[in-house]
C-alpha cells in the first residue's frame, strides 16, 4: 500500500513531463512540500521522447538528466509513477485529491538489471516509439527511465511469462499480486500539467494516414531520427525500409482547421524546420525536404532559423495547403496533390515519405478534468473557480518547450501564493 | 411491419428517363425488403446543381420546397426519401437553409403561396441508402439474400453527391464504405483499395464539355479494370449513366476497349433477393452487366 | 565534525559477484584504499543492506563512505546518507556491462573493477562535508527594475508571495508601453473583440500597497554585492540618492520601438499620416477621449481606408532593419484595424503581410477580424508616396502574381518591431543598438565582468537554454518580458510572474548558502587559498557567472551566492589554490594516482577519461545499460563540467605513466550545451595550449584528446574509445611509466 | 450599375467585395478565405480554370470586377463538393461559384459563349417549363444550339450512343410529343415568378 504524507500545504502537481517536473521541482527548490503525479511508469513525458529541440539542436534527455538529478536531490519532491487523478474536489488551499494507482508489478527493491527482460518473451508494441517497434512485456521504459525501475505489462501477469520472469528475479523485485489502489490526500494547491497528445492524423482523411504506410506524423518522425527509436537512428520509410531521402513535410495537418482543431499549435512550423535538418544531417547533399505551409511561423529569434533553413539548397518551400495525398500502386510512394498559390502553380509531386506536422491538442480536454475549471473550445485551461487550481504548459495553451517552462515556473509561483496563506491560517 | 415513405424519384429515374432502370430495381428491392414507397404527388423537379444560372436562389428553393409541402399534404408524417443523388443533395440543402433561416422560410412561403401551397417546415430528406443502412440495417438487408453474387467482383463508385457535402453518417468524405459493406452483403466481392470511388465524373459537363469529363471517366473506369473488376456499382443515376454511356467514346478518343458495366446496387439487391434480370432492370443497360444477368436467370430452390 | 572514520561496502549484486573476484576486490580496499572497514554484500541496495550501512554510521561513527556498486546515478534514494560523505565505484554500468562476459576478459575487467575501488578510496581520503557558504545573504526584498506591465507584474506577484519589493521606472509615471495603449489583445475566448488593458488596476495595486517601494524618475546607479546582500544606488532625477538592501533582482525594463524613421521609403517621415503602432494607439486613445473616430493627422479629415504594412523594418536581410520578427506585431495590427471596423464597418482596413503569425487561439482573433470585413493580403510592400493627405502603398501581391497598389490611403500603419532596453553590451561596450542608440547602462553592476546582464543575440538579455529559460549568466539576477525576447503582453505577465519565483529562491537559497541551478542545492563552495595566488586574474576572467570580482591588489573576491559551483575556477588556477570540500584538485588527482599503472611492457595502456557528469558520463551509464562493450583500459573520472579540469591533472596522469587522456565535454559554439556556459570551450582552449607541455615532456600530441560528445551518444562513445585505445596501441605505451 | 462599376475599379478597395456580399449567394463567405489553396487542389477541373476559387477570392479583395465576373472559371464547377469539404475555413465554395456565375449572367457579364452556362439555363428552361426535365428534349437542344447543321453532326457522331440508349428504353421519342409533366405547369411558373421576384427586390436589382 503505498504511503504517501500530503497537507494542506502540499502541491500536487499532475503531469511528469517538462512542464510538471519544472513546477515541481522550482516549487520544492523554494522549499515547499511537492508531490509529483504521473499516469505513466516514468517521468520524462513527451519531450523525451525528441531526437532534438528547436532552434539549438539539442538534445531533450540532456536536460532531462538536469531535472532528474534536481529531483533525486531534493529533499521536498515525492514522485508517485503510474498514477492518475480521479477526482479534486475542496477549494483554494484545501483540496482532496483522489488518485487511481496502477500496479507496476514490481517493487522497490528492483536494481534494473534486466535479467526479468531477458527471460520474458512477450513483446508489446512500444508507446515510447509509437508503436513503431516493440518490446519485451517485462520492460524499462527507456533509458532515461525514473524511476529507474522496470514494468510489467498486464497483458503477462497470471500468465507463464509472467512466472518467467518472476523466476527470473533474484531480488523479489516482482510481485504479481500488486493490486490497483485508490488513494486520497490533502493538498494545498494543484498544478495541472497533463500536457498534449497529437492529433488522430487518421482524422484527416484527404491525407490519407490510415491507408498509406509512408504517410506518417511528425511525431514519429523524431523516433525515426532518434538513436534509441526504431530504426536506430536511420531515417527510413516504414513501406520497406528504404532511406527516405525525399520528404514532404505538410504543416496544419489538423490545425488551424474548423474540421479538426480550430487554434494554431504553434510549434509543428518550427517542428518540420528542424526536422529538414536531420534529413540534412543523415543525407547530406542527397537530401530533400519540401515543406507544404500556410503561413511560416518563426516567431521572435526563431526567424533566425528559419533563414538559415531558407538557405540550405535541400529545402524548398511551397505555400500551400495540400489536397490531398495519393499512393503510387507499386513503389507505395506519396504523391502530394495541390496548388501553390503564390501564383498558382499546380503540382503532384512524388516523396519517399510524407511526413504530417500534426496538430497539438490537450492530453486532458477541459471537459475530462475531474474538478471545475474553465477551458477554452480547444480544451485549454483558462482558469478554475476554485482558485488554488492552476494549469501548466501545454494544457494551458499550445506553447513550445522554452514557453511551457516559463509558464510552468509561473504555476509554481502562483501554486506557492496558496499554500503560504493556508501555512498562515495553520500557524 | 412495413416502413412507408415519401418516394421522391426525380427526372432521370421516372418512367422512360435515362435512369427508369434504377427506379424498377428499387421497386423490387423495396418490395423484398417491405418497404413502402409512396411517390410525392405531382413532385417536380429539383432544378438540380447545374441549374444554377438560370434559377438563382430562391428559386432553386421555392422548387424543392414545392415537393416538401406536398409531401407534408398527402403523406403526412413520412420522410422525403430521394433515391436521386442531385435530388436529394438540392433538396437536403433547401431544407437546410429554410430551417436556418425564417426569412428565407417566409419568402418560400409566399412563392409557394402562388401554388397554393404552404410548407410547414416538417420535412426530413433523406436518401434511399440512408433508409437502407439506418432504418433496416446491413442484417435486415442481408436476411433476404437467395442469390448471393458469388465470385463477383464489384469496384463500388460512390461519385460525388451522394458523398459531398452531406455524405451518408459515419463515413468519410475519402473513402466512404457503404457501398463496399453492401456488396459484401449480397455476398459480391468489394474491391476496398479501388481508389477513384469518389472521383467526380465530370456529369455537369458531360454534355457541355463532354472531353473534360470523359477524361474523367477514363481514369474511373480504368482503375476498375486495374483492380480487376467484373463490374461498376454505384447509387447515382448520373453517375451511372456517364460512367457507362461515354465508355465507347471514350474508347474512340483514347483507343481504350473498356466495356466495364456499371450497375445500381439496387440492382445487386434485387437479383440477390432472387429478381428477375427484368425486374431488377439488367435490361436497362447499354453495356450489359452480364455477370448479373447470369446469376439472375439462374434457378435455386425458394427459401424455407 | 568528529574524527573522520572511513567505511567500504562491495555489492556482488546484479552480476559483479559473478563476473568479479570480490574478496580480491575487497582487500585492495582494505589493503590499498587503506579502509578500516570494508564489507561485502549481495544485495547492498535492499533495505537490509542500507540498514547495515546505516547501523555502521550510528554505531560506528562512520562519517565517509564508499559504496562499490553501481553507477552514482543509480539507487540515489537507497544510498542516501545525511551528513556522510560518500564516494562511489561503478562496477555495474562503469566495467561489467560494458565487458564481455569471457575468460580472456576476465582479468582487465577484474583489473577495472580493482582500480575503481582504488580510486573511489582515495577520492574519500580526500573528501570533506561541504558546510555550506559561510556567506549568508540576509535581505529577501525583490528589486524589480522597471514599471511597465512586466514590472508591475512582477512587483505584484512577488507581493502575493509575501515578499518585499522595490521598483524603480526610469519614467515619472508609471504604466510603461501598456499605458499607451487604448486597448489590448484578448487574452481569452471569445477572442473576438480588443479588451481593456488592466494596466491601471496594476499600478493601483502596486502604488497602494506599502510593502512596495516605488522609485520613479529614477535608475540605478550602481549595483554591488550579491544574492541576499545586493546594494542598489538609487538615483532620483531630483539628485537624490538611497541605497536599498537586496535580495534578488527582475530586470523588466522593456523595449524601445524600431524607430520608423529609418524607414523612408515606407513613407515615415514624410506624411503625418504614416505612423507606426504606437503612434496608432495614441490617436485611437484621442479620438476615444474625444468620443469621435480616428481623423486622419494631416487635416482632421475623415478616415475611410487604413493600410497596415507588417514587418515594416523586421525579419530584414538586407542588414540594415531588424533580422528577427517580433511576433505581437500581427496581433496587434488585427487589433488595431478593429479599432476602425468595430466603430465603422464602411472603413476599408487592409492587413498586408509575408506570414501572418498568430499561433495558438490568434487564429480565431484573426478569423474575427475577417468576420468584421478586415481584409488581408500576401504582399511585400515596396513603397508608400504620400501624396497631400493621401498615401499610395505599393507592393508585390504574392497570390495574384503582380504589382499592385493601394492608391489612396488615409491612414498607413507601420508595424516595427521592438528593441529591447537591455544596457550596454559588456562584451562590446561601445556598441549601438538597432536605432543606432548608445546604451547607458540599466543596472550598473560593479562586477568585474561588467555593468549588465550579458545579451545572447539582437541586443536581447534572454537565457541561452530551453529547458532553463531564466537560467541568466548572472545568479539572482532575472530578466522578464521584452528585454529578454520579443513578447506580447499575455507572455510578458507570465515571464514576470516565472522570474519572480527565480528571484525568491535565488534570495532563499542565499541564506541557506546553498547553489542555485543546475547544482540545485549543492552545499559545496569555491574556497581560496589567497597566499598561494599570483593574482594571475584567470578566475576572475573566466567564471563564466561573474562570480569574483577583484580587490584593490587584484586578488580574487569570491561571491559564493553569485556563483554556480562549476569549478571553471578551479579548472583556471595556474597555482591550483582554488577548490571544493568535496571536490578539489586533490580528490580527481588522488584518483588519478590511485589507479594501478601496469609497466610498458604488459600491453596494458591505462587511458584517463574526464568526462562531464552532465552529459558524457551519463551516455556512458546508458552504453553500458544497452551492455555497447568498450575497452577494458580506460578509468573513468567524472567532472563538474570540463571547465573545472586542471591541467595539473593531466601532467601527473603523464608523468605517472598513463598512456592517453581523454576529455569529454558538451558542444561549445553558438549552440553551445554547456550546462555552465563557457566551460567546455574554455577546456578546448586550455587544451590546445597542453600541446607545449607535451612537447616539453617528449610525448606525442595525440596522447591528450578533447571531445564534444552529446547525451544520446550511446553509440558513439564507445567507438571513440575503442578508436582512441587502438590509436594508443599505434603510437604504443607511454614511455613515463615507472618514474613517478 | 455604372456608378459601382466606377467605383469597383478603383482597386484594393472593398467595394467589389461588398458587392459581392450584397448580391452573391453566400458571398458574405468570401472574406474568411484564409488562402490555403485546399479548393484549388481539390477542384477535378482545377487544370482547366483560368482561376482557382482562393484565387478569385483574392480576386474580388482585390476589386478585379470585371476580370472575375466575365471568367469562365466558375463555369467549370461541377458541383463535385470536393472543395466545401476540405475547405478549413468551412466556405460554402461550391454555392459561391454558382452564385458569382448567376451573379455575372444577371448583369450579362457572363462570357457569352460558355457551353456550360448555355447548358445551365436551357436546364432550367427546360425543368421549369413543364416541372420536369426532358431529357430528349435538352439533349437535342443542346446539340442544336449553334444551329441546324452543326447540331445534325453532333447528332450523328453521337448517334450510336442515342440508338444504345432507345434500345434500353432509355430514350423515348415519345417524350418530344407527350412529355412528362406536372399536373400544376401553371402553378409552378406563377411561383417560380414570385420567387424571381422577391429575390429581386431582396438582392437590389433595378427592375
Amino acid at each position: 500500500m503505498t504511503e504517501v504524507v500530503a497537507t494542506s500545504q502540499t502541491i500536487v502537481v499532475v503531469g511528469g513531463g517538462i512542464s510538471g517536473m519544472t513546477a515541481a521541482l522550482e516549487a520544492a527548490e523554494c522549499g515547499r512540500q511537492v508531490l509529483l503525479i504521473e499516469k505513466t511508469p516514468t517521468l520524462g513525458g513527451r519531450t523525451a521522447l525528441l531526437y532534438r529541440y528547436f532552434p539549438k539542436l539539442c538534445h531533450p534527455t540532456c536536460g532531462l538528466e538536469i531535472n532528474l538529478r534536481r529531483i533525486k536531490a531534493s529533499r521536498n519532491l515525492r514522485v508517485l509513477t503510474l498514477a492518475e487523478v480521479t477526482k479534486i474536489t475542496g477549494t483554494r488551499g484545501d483540496y482532496s485529491v483522489t488518485l487511481k494507482r496502477s500496479p507496476r508489478y514490481v517493487n522497490e527493491n528492483c536494481t534494473a538489471c534486466g535479467a526479468c527482460g531477458e527471460a520474458v518473451e512477450a513483446a508489446i508494441d512500444n508507446p515510447y516509439n509509437y508503436g513503431l517497434s516493440k518490446m519485451k512485456a517485462a520492460y524499462l521504459p527507456h533509458a532515461m527511465a525514473y524511476p529507474q525501475r522496470y514494468v510489467l505489462d498486464p497483458s503477462i501477469v497470471g500468465t507463464p511469462e509472467g512466472a518467467k520472469a518472476k523466476a527470473a528475479c533474484k531480488y523479489g523485485a516482482i510481485d504479481l499480486d500488486m493490486k490497483q489502489e485508490t488513494l486520497e490526500i490533502k493538498a494545498g494547491a494543484v498544478i495541472w500539467a497533463t500536457g498534449w497528445q497529437p492529433y488522430d492524423a487518421a482524422k484527416i482523411q484527404p491525407y490519407g494516414y490510415d491507408r498509406y504506410p509512408n504517410v506518417i506524423t511528425s511525431v514519429e518522425f523524431e523516433r525515426l531520427a532518434d538513436p534509441h527509436g526504431p530504426t536506430g537512428g536511420k531515417i527510413a520509410r516504414p513501406s520497406d525500409g528504404k532511406e527516405a531521402k525525399n520528404i514532404a513535410f505538410i504543416q496544419c495537418a489538423g490545425s488551424r482547421d474548423e474540421n479538426h482543431l480550430r487554434h494554431c499549435s504553434r510549434i509543428c512550423c518550427m517542428a518540420s524546420l528542424k526536422q529538414t535538418q536531420y534529413l540534412r544531417e543523415a543525407y547530406g547533399e542527397a537530401a530533400k525536404s519540401t515543406v507544404y505551409y500556410i503561413d511560416i511561423r518563426a516567431i521572435d529569434r526563431f526567424e533566425d532559423f528559419y533563414k538559415k533553413v531558407l538557405g540550405d539548397p535541400g529545402v524548398r518551400f511551397v505555400k500551400s495547403k495540400p489536397a490531398r495525398i495519393a499512393e503510387e500502386l507499386q513503389t507505395r510512394d506519396p504523391v502530394v496533390h495541390g496548388v501553390d498559390t503564390e501564383g498558382y502553380h499546380r503540382y503532384a509531386t512524388r516523396h519517399d515519405l510524407v511526413v504530417l506536422a500534426v496538430g497539438m491538442e490537450p492530453s486532458v480536454k477541459g471537459a475530462d478534468v475531474p474538478h471545475e475549471i474553465v477551458a477554452d473550445s480547444s480544451g485549454f485551461i483558462e482558469s478554475a473557480a476554485s482558485g488554488g487550481f492552476f494549469a501548466a504548459g501545454c494544457a494551458s495553451n499550445a506553447l513550445d518547450v522554452n514557453r511551457s517552462v516559463q509558464s510552468a515556473t509561473a504555476g509554481a509561483l502562483r501554486a506557492i501564493q496558496v499554500v503560504r496563506k493556508s501555512d498562515r491560517v495553520e500557524a | 411491419m412495413t416502413k412507408e415513405y415519401a418516394f421522391y424519384p426525380g427526372c432521370s429515374s421516372q418512367l422512360r428517363g435515362s435512369a427508369s432502370n434504377y427506379l424498377t430495381s428499387v421497386n423490387s428491392m423495396c418490395a423484398t425488403l417491405d418497404v413502402k414507397m409512396t411517390p410525392i404527388p405531382d413532385w417536380n423537379c429539383c432544378g438540380a446543381s447545374i441549374g444554377y444560372a438560370g434559377s438563382g436562389e430562391l428559386a432553386r428553393h421555392v422548387m424543392n420546397a414545392r415537393n416538401f409541402a406536398l409531401a407534408e399534404e398527402h403523406l403526412p408524417g413520412q420522410d422525403v426519401v430521394a433515391s436521386c443523388a442531385a435530388c436529394w443533395l438540392g433538396a437536403k440543402e433547401t431544407k437546410q437553409k429554410l430551417d436556418a433561416s425564417s426569412q428565407l422560410m417566409a419568402d418560400t412561403n409566399e412563392a409557394l403561396k402562388q401554388a397554393g401551397l404552404q410548407y410547414k417546415g416538417n420535412t426530413t430528406v433523406r436518401h434511399m441508402v440512408e433508409v437502407l443502412i439506418e432504418d433496416l440495417g446491413y442484417e435486415k438487408l442481408g436476411a433476404p439474400v437467395v442469390k448471393p453474387l458469388e465470385g463477383v467482383k464489384f469496384a463500388g463508385y460512390v461519385g460525388c453527391q451522394t458523398n459531398r457535402p452531406f455524405g451518408i453518417a459515419g463515413e468519410s468524405f475519402e473513402n466512404p464504405l457503404y457501398l463496399d459493406k453492401l456488396v459484401e452483403t449480397v455476398g459480391g466481392e468489394a474491391l476496398t483499395k479501388y481508389e477513384q470511388k469518389v472521383t467526380c465524373c465530370g456529369g455537369a459537363l458531360a454534355f457541355s464539355e463532354p472531353e473534360k469529363s470523359q477524361a474523367q471517366i477514363k481514369d474511373i473506369v480504368e482503375s476498375a479494370y486495374d483492380q480487376g473488376a467484373d463490374m461498376i456499382v454505384t447509387p447515382c443515376p448520373l453517375c451511372q449513366a456517364n460512367v457507362e454511356v461515354y465508355q465507347a467514346d471514350i474508347n474512340k478518343r483514347y483507343g481504350t476497349k473498356f466495356a466495364m458495366p456499371v450497375a445500381y446496387y439496387s440492382q445487386l439487391m434485387a437479383v440477390a433477393y432472387g429478381a428477375t434480370p427484368k425486374q431488377a432492370g439488367l435490361d436497362g443497360h447499354v453495356i450489359k452487366p452480364t455477370k448479373l444477368q447470369e446469376i439472375a436467370v439462374k434457378v435455386v430452390p425458394a427459401k424455407k | 565534525m568528529a574524527e573522520p572514520k572511513f567505511a567500504a561496502y562491495l555489492c556482488k549484486g546484479c552480476g559483479i559477484g559473478e563476473r568479479i573476484d570480490a574478496a580480491r576486490t575487497a582487500k585492495i580496499a582494505e589493503k590499498e584504499g587503506k579502509i578500516a572497514l570494508v564489507r561485502q554484500h549481495e544485495f547492498l541496495c535492499s533495505a537490509e543492506g542500507v540498514a547495515l550501512i546505516g547501523s555502521d554510521i550510528e554505531q560506528q561513527g562512520v562519517t565517509h563512505v564508499a559504496i562499490a556498486a553501481c553507477s552514482r546515478r543509480s539507487k540515489t534514494e537507497a544510498f542516501q546518507f545525511p551528513n556522510v560523505a560518500l564516494a562511489r565505484a561503478n562496477l555495474r554500468e562503469g566495467v561489467i556491462w560494458v565487458r564481455p562476459d569471457t575468460e580472456e576478459a576476465r582479468e582487465t575487467t577484474q583489473e577495472m573493477a580493482d582500480d575503481y575501488v582504488r580510486m573511489a578510496c582515495a577520492e574519500l581520503k580526500k573528501m570533506k562535508l561541504p558546510a555550506g557558504s559561510p556567506e549568508r545573504g540576509c535581505s529577501k526584498r525583490i528589486l524589480v527594475v522597471g514599471g511597465g506591465i512586466s514590472g508591475l507584474t512582477a512587483a505584484v506577484e512577488a507581493r502575493k508571495t509575501g515578499y518585499e519589493v522595490v521598483l524603480v521606472e526610469k519614467q515619472a509615471q508609471l504604466g510603461g508601453w501598456a499605458a499607451k495603449l487604448w486597448k489590448r489583445v484578448p487574452e481569452r475566448e471569445p477572442h473576438a473583440a480588443p479588451v481593456d488593458t488592466g494596466i491601471q488596476a496594476l499600478i493601483d495595486a502596486v502604488t497602494e500597497d506599502a510593502g512596495v517601494k516605488v522609485y520613479t524618475n529614477a535608475t540605478l546607479a550602481q549595483t554591488s554585492g550579491a544574492p541576499g546582500r545586493f546594494n542598489a544606488t538609487i538615483a532620483v532625477e531630483s539628485g537624490s540618492t538611497a541605497i536599498e538592501e537586496i535580495g534578488a533582482i527582475v530586470q523588466a525594463t522593456g523595449f524601445s520601438l524600431y524607430d520608423m524613421n529609418r524607414l523612408p521609403e515606407l513613407g515615415a517621415g514624410k506624411s503625418p499620416n504614416v505612423v507606426d503602432q504606437a503612434g496608432l494607439e495614441s490617436l485611437a486613445r484621442e479620438a476615444a477621449a474625444k468620443g469621435l473616430p480616428i481623423r486622419r493627422p494631416s487635416d482632421g479629415g475623415e478616415v475611410n481606408s487604413v493600410v497596415f504594412v507588417q514587418c515594416a523594418g523586421q525579419r530584414d536581410d538586407t542588414g540594415r532593419h531588424l533580422p528577427y520578427c517580433s511576433g505581437y506585431c500581427c496581433n496587434t495590427s488585427i487589433k488595431q484595424a478593429m479599432y476602425f471596423k468595430d466603430a465603422n464597418p464602411a472603413v476599408d482596413t487592409v492587413v498586408i503581410y509575408t506570414d501572418l503569425r498568430v499561433p495558438g487561439n490568434g487564429e480565431d482573433f484573426y478569423r474575427s477580424a475577417q468576420k468584421k470585413g478586415v481584409t488581408f493580403t500576401k504582399g511585400r510592400v515596396t513603397g508608400v508616396e504620400p501624396s497631400g493627405d493621401a498615401c499610395k502603398v505599393s507592393f508585390r501581391d504574392l497570390i495574384l502574381d503582380e504589382d499592385a497598389a493601394i492608391e489612396a490611403a488615409d491612414l498607413v500603419v507601420l508595424a516595427t518591431g521592438q528593441v529591447a532596453n537591455a544596457g550596454v553590451d559588456i562584451d562590446n561596450p561601445d556598441a549601438t543598438d538597432a536605432n543606432g542608440a548608445k546604451p547607458i547602462s540599466i543596472l550598473n553592476l560593479n562586477y568585474r565582468q561588467g555593468k549588465d546582464l550579458p545579451k545572447l543575440s539582437h541586443g536581447f538579455a534572454d537565457s541561452h537554454f530551453i529547458c532553463f529559460p531564466y537560467e541568466t549568466r548572472r545568479t539572482g539576477i532575472y530578466a522578464a518580458g521584452p528585454v529578454r525576447r520579443p513578447m506580447d503582453i499575455a507572455q510578458a505577465k507570465e515571464d514576470a510572474t516565472g522570474a519572480v519565483l527565480k528571484a525568491i529562491q535565488a534570495a532563499e537559497n542565499a541564506e541557506l548558502g546553498r547553489a542555485a541551478h543546475p547544482r540545485s542545492g549543492d552545499l559545496s563552495f569555491p574556497m581560496v587559498r589567497l597566499d598561494g595566488c599570483t593574482q594571475c586574474k584567470r578566475c576572475t576572467v573566466e567564471c563564466p557567472f561573474g562570480a569574483i570580482d577583484e580587490d584593490e591588489k587584484t586578488y580574487p573576491v569570491f561571491n559564493e551566492s553569485r556563483c554556480r559551483r562549476c569549478g571553471t575556477c578551479m579548472g583556471a588556477c595556474p597555482v591550483r589554490v582554488i577548490s571544493f570540500e568535496n571536490y578539489s584538485v586533490d580528490t580527481v588527482g588522488a584518483q588519478i594516482k590511485a589507479v594501478d599503472i601496469p609497466d610498458e611492457f604488459s600491453e596494458k595502456p591505462r587511458i584517463l577519461v574526464l568526462a562531464c557528469e552532465n552529459d558524457a558520463y551519463p551516455a556512458l551509464d546508458m552504453a553500458g545499460m544497452q551492455r555497447n562493450h568498450y575497452s577494458a583500459f580506460v578509468r573513468v573520472i567524472p567532472v563538474r563540467c570540463l571547465g573545472s579540469v586542471n591541467s595539473i591533472w593531466i601532467t601527473d596522469a603523464l608523468n605517472g605513466g598513463y598512456d592517453g587522456v581523454m576529455l569529454m565535454g558538451c558542444k561549445h559554439g553558438d549552440d553551445y550545451q554547456c550546462h555552465f556556459v563557457t566551460g567546455s570551450a574554455l577546456a578546448k582552449e586550455r587544451m590546445s595550449r597542453i600541446d607545449e607541455t607535451l612537447k616539453t615532456m617528449a610525448l606525442e600530441t595525440e596522447r591528450v584528446a578533447t571531445y564534444e560528445v552529446a547525451i544520446t551518444d550511446i553509440g558513439r562513445l564507445p567507438k571513440l574509445i575503442e578508436d582512441y585505445a587502438r590509436l594508443i596501441e599505434k603510437i604504443g605505451m607511454s614511455p613515463m611509466k615507472g618514474f613517478a | 450599375m455604372g456608378a459601382m462599376n466606377e467605383q469597383a475599379l478603383a482597386k484594393y478597395t472593398n467595394n467589389f467585395l461588398r458587392e459581392v456580399e450584397e448580391r452573391v449567394e453566400e458571398g458574405d463567405w468570401v472574406k474568411m478565405c484564409m488562402q490555403c489553396g485546399v479548393c484549388a487542389g481539390s477542384c477535378p477541373f482545377g487544370p482547366d480554370w483560368e482561376h482557382s476559387p482562393q484565387k478569385i477570392f483574392m480576386m474580388i479583395r482585390a476589386g478585379k470586377r470585371d476580370e472575375v465576373l466575365s471568367s469562365d472559371s466558375m463555369w467549370m464547377c461541377t458541383s463535385c463538393y470536393n472543395c466545401v469539404v476540405r475547405c478549413p475555413r468551412e466556405l460554402p465554395i461550391t454555392q459561391i461559384m454558382h452564385g458569382l456565375a448567376t451573379y455575372a449572367e444577371r448583369l450579362g457579364l457572363a462570357p457569352k459563349m460558355n457551353p456550360t452556362r448555355k447548358f445551365s439555363l436551357q436546364f432550367w428552361d427546360n425543368c421549369t417549363r413543364t416541372g420536369r426535365v426532358n431529357e430528349l428534349k435538352l439533349v437535342l437542344q443542346v446539340y442544336f444550339r449553334d444551329g441546324f447543321v452543326s447540331g445534325i453532326g453532333k447528332f450523328w457522331d453521337m448517334r450510336a450512343t442515342g440508338l444504345k440508349l432507345l434500345l434500353a428504353r432509355r430514350m423515348n421519342p415519345f417524350e418530344l410529343l407527350f412529355p412528362h409533366r406536372c399536373k400544376d405547369a401553371k402553378g409552378i411558373q406563377a411561383m417560380l415568378k414570385k420567387a424571381y421576384e422577391i429575390e429581386d427586390r431582396r438582392k437590389g436589382f433595378a427592375k
